[in-house]
């Protein structure tokens, strides 16, 4: 059953160093809050993991929390690339991030696999490209039936997942709604999770294209009012656009980064 | 004076707008259209507000049937769940709707393509563990390039980015050349289309070699090759795309315009 | 695009003899008078492929209308044997009936490969069980990635699925709510589809646990008002439960059924 | 007199009741449990109303949480979408909530149940393809018997259910004995208890074959041996479940007399 919990607790009960951390939610919904949590924790060597690497893993990588990158689009979306990313790509700084490369749709099955406790999914996908190549964990796989060849990707099993949702209930209900990315097979893939939402309520109003985490496949709850931002969250805030197009002009310097997250994230409050 | 030159005899419109223009024009009305942001989405939205009011776009967001009245800034933008037909799970949309081949077509971008349509969003230069430039990466692409019935290609054209060969394949066109997509098993018919800032390329229909056959107004083939990286064909029946028309660029300004004023 | 029609135009075009043909609706939304129509128009040696035969198999496999089942539950609901579908396999009447037995988890995944566009479908299941001695198309596949043995079944693509759902508008854009079982799947695997609805609407207004189907995978779609019944269809009619209870004397005696038949699918007009 | 008989010493409920009570006892608040039709569902709900508000009913049809306030009639009643936490699609129970173990009771019944727990759901007598009896088939139960933590099977006492090999393996119990689900890799624990009209059967630490550990008030080894297909072994330790309280009388009363109302 989840605990409703403050994000400084659950981040330091949930997130350890060297853990493989996913962070997800789909351009909407991006749990900004409880990455800068860990952050502020000072997390070491974590293997993250997420569809699109952007701005908070931006953020985490040029911090130093990471050693290992699991993705398949790392970039600013609709602004360009990220330059904290790329300069730990190509200079090694501030470490070595090692890299595991994949498509969106071998991700998602890698997520679908884990939440369905299947060692591996199967798709139509990475043929011919140079992934395979560069990604070890790439196979071919032969239909019993007709002996076609297809594409194997293991399971993704995160230490801990995060994500950000609209609401939850005192018993730890969580719902979600809008574009819900691959929030639910992330959240049942992992061993721990962690939802921050804009709201706790009283009881969930049931809403169109809702999906529900029931509270007994969730660790813990953490009521963070605008912790996506400058994500955001369909129903309580619109996308901060112009802090991604900002980033680019603050991350493309390490002392401008650095400076940056002194001010806005190692001494600002928790709740943001 | 042909329409779509001022009166000094340049045209009334950016390479960008000819490029955008001559993309959407391709995009039949009532057809499937994966898209991905910045340009693709431009121009598929730009043929949804002037010819094809029924092209169906679907978002790698899960958001099928959107109708955006603005353009949206990432592919996760509100606005493109608030005016879906339906919003579905990434991976249902990469499962259900992408794999089984069911998207008439795919609108891509690149970093780097080669004279056989090859795509690269990945790494250029150096190698891929030590890159000279490390970019975003595959996200939807290669899955795109494989199964949609057709790929059509956005990007503007300079030596840099058109190559002999790309450094790194994250999307396959025709691999290395006729047969290689059905050896590859892969179902959707590849890129039928290359759309530039000066015209537009098609694969040779025996060599499938990306073949220069149409150019914008104002462009001319020597431009055109000087801007390939591998020794352009022209076509023989080399034609003209049509210059923007007075709808087409007031549809496409009202559009971008939206965009200035998001940010 | 899905066309309008009536239930017969769609029935005659859609559905022919030796076709493989899928009815799905989980208790919910079974379209029945579809079923009826099939009857009506004495379809032959068809292969009926449902995870859970019940009254409306019992009813086409009693009329003669198919040589052949694929399922994983052939029961009625709540209230215990299909007597036409028992005195098909064990006396073969009216005639011979094949048998094909999976699971519920088999037959589900089935639809998803066949949704997916892939040639099977991996899962945990019939491990230890006598079901693969007798259903040949359930076989193992190794993880390969952990060497670990799975069961690997094959993609159903019917040549015609059918279901019943709340509503559609004008364009062939159709809504289904409350239990929506494997039909998303079902629809989406077939080569052909057809949709019965409980109305036809100028505008769908979106409803919590909506799932829908865009018109352009949907081949034709028939008004059929009270479709279901004695299924039901959330917000619109409830169970007929006393006719699930009556069937079970109905159906036991092969002239007592083809009086009951006649009188109310053959004789009935096609809008019940 | 004890609690629960009349005054000629005759108990004032039926066996079935006594069955369900007994099943309803094992379920603990705030557990998960994966509902099949008819009387598992009826003790499920029982236990709900009784010692286990927060038990968490899982239905094959999607229906997560389901809280009906009367007994449902088929998985499919509508009750059980309205009252559901979440209702998911049929693959999705199956893949997401199933099969990777999150489900920690199942509860099962069987036309036929064999020493070792074994399921048979499918065909008695006769060979498979022209069987005496053609039973419904497997449904959710063989993924249910292989992945929930635990299964409880709930079935009536009688030679011709209780047999000493069961003529199908629908659902496997504990297989051929010890080390046989390990071998075959099913991750759940296998039939922890069988509830029967007559007492409650355990499989032995060592051998695995269902043992009597308890009588139900009334009921006698001898008939329960003369009831089961096998030499029925007694634990040394035989107990006595306790009767019906009035309070699960009630309750179990109110929850059935809702389903003649339906029908």
């Amino acid at each position: 059953m989840a605990k409703l919990v403050s994000l400084s607790e659950a981040i330091a009960e949930l997130v350890h160093d060297g853990d493989v951390v996913a962070l997800e939610g789909f351009t909407h919904l991006i749990p900004f809050a409880a990455g800068h949590e860990i952050i502020r924790q000072r997390r070491r060597d974590l293997t993250l993991v997420r569809m699109t690497p952007d701005v908070i893993y931006d953020q985490l990588i040029g911090m130093g929390c990471a050693n290992r990158l699991v993705f398949s689009w790392g970039g600013n979306p609709g602004v360009g690339s990220l330059h904290r990313f790329r300069d730990a790509v190509q200079n090694s700084w501030p470490g070595r991030l090692e890299l595991e490369e994949h498509s969106h749709a071998g991700m998602a099955n890698r997520y679908v696999a884990g939440a369905s406790g299947l060692p591996f999914a199967v798709l139509r996908g990475y043929t011919g490209t140079d992934l395979p190549r560069h990604t070890p964990n790439i196979r071919t796989i032969s239909c019993p039936f007709t002996g076609e060849l297809l594409t194997a990707v293991p399971a993704l099993r995160p230490d801990v997942t995060v994500v950000h949702a609209q609401r939850a209930d005192r018993a730890g209900n969580v719902q979600l709604w809008g574009i819900t990315g691959v929030q639910k097979e992330a959240v049942l893939a992992a061993r721990r999770s962690l939802v921050t939402v804009e709201e706790v309520v009283e009881r969930l109003e049931p809403v169109p294209g809702q999906v529900i985490l029931p509270a007994w496949v969730v660790s813990a709850v953490a009521e963070v009012p605008g912790g996506a931002h400058p994500s955001y969250a369909q129903g309580y805030s619109v996308r901060d656009n112009g802090f991604y197009l900002g980033w680019d002009e603050i991350s493309r310097d390490r002392d401008t980064f650095r400076q940056w997250m002194e001010t806005h994230v190692l001494e600002a409050v928790e709740s943001e | 004076m042909s329409e779509g030159l001022d009166t000094a005899g340049r045209p009334d419109w950016t390479a960008d707008e000819m490029m955008t223009v001559a993309a959407a024009r391709q995009l039949r009305d009532g057809r499937s259209c994966f898209v991905g942001i910045g340009l693709p989405s431009t121009a598929a939205n730009l043929a949804r507000a002037t010819h094809a009011p029924n092209l169906m776009l679907i978002y790698e967001s899960g958001c099928l049937g959107a109708k955006p009245d603005r353009l949206p800034l990432s592919i996760g933008d509100g606005i493109l769940a608030d005016t879906a037909d339906s919003v579905v799970s990434v991976p249902e949309v990469f499962n259900y709707w992408l794999q089984p081949g069911r998207i008439d077509v795919g609108f891509l971008g690149a970093a780097q393509l080669d004279r056989l349509g090859n795509l690269n969003t990945t790494v250029i230069g150096g190698s891929y563990d030590d890159p000279k430039v490390r970019l975003p990466g595959a996200g939807g692409a290669p899955e795109i390039a494989a199964s949609c019935r057709e790929v059509i290609v956005v990007v503007r054209q300079t030596p840099r980015t058109f190559v002999e060969r790309v450094d790194f394949v994250t999307s396959v066109g025709y691999g290395r050349g006729p047969g290689d997509r059905e050896r590859l098993g892969l179902r959707g018919g590849g890129p039928r289309l290359v759309i530039t800032d000066l015209g537009v390329l098609e694969p040779d229909p025996d060599s499938l070699e990306l073949t220069l056959t149409r150019l914008h107004p104002g462009a001319t083939v020597e431009r055109a090759r000087a801007s390939t990286g591998w020794p352009l064909v022209i076509a023989d029946d080399l034609g003209t795309e049509p210059a923007p028309t007075e709808a087409e660029l007031t549809a496409l300004r009202a559009l971008t315009a939206t965009l200035d004023g998001a940010a």
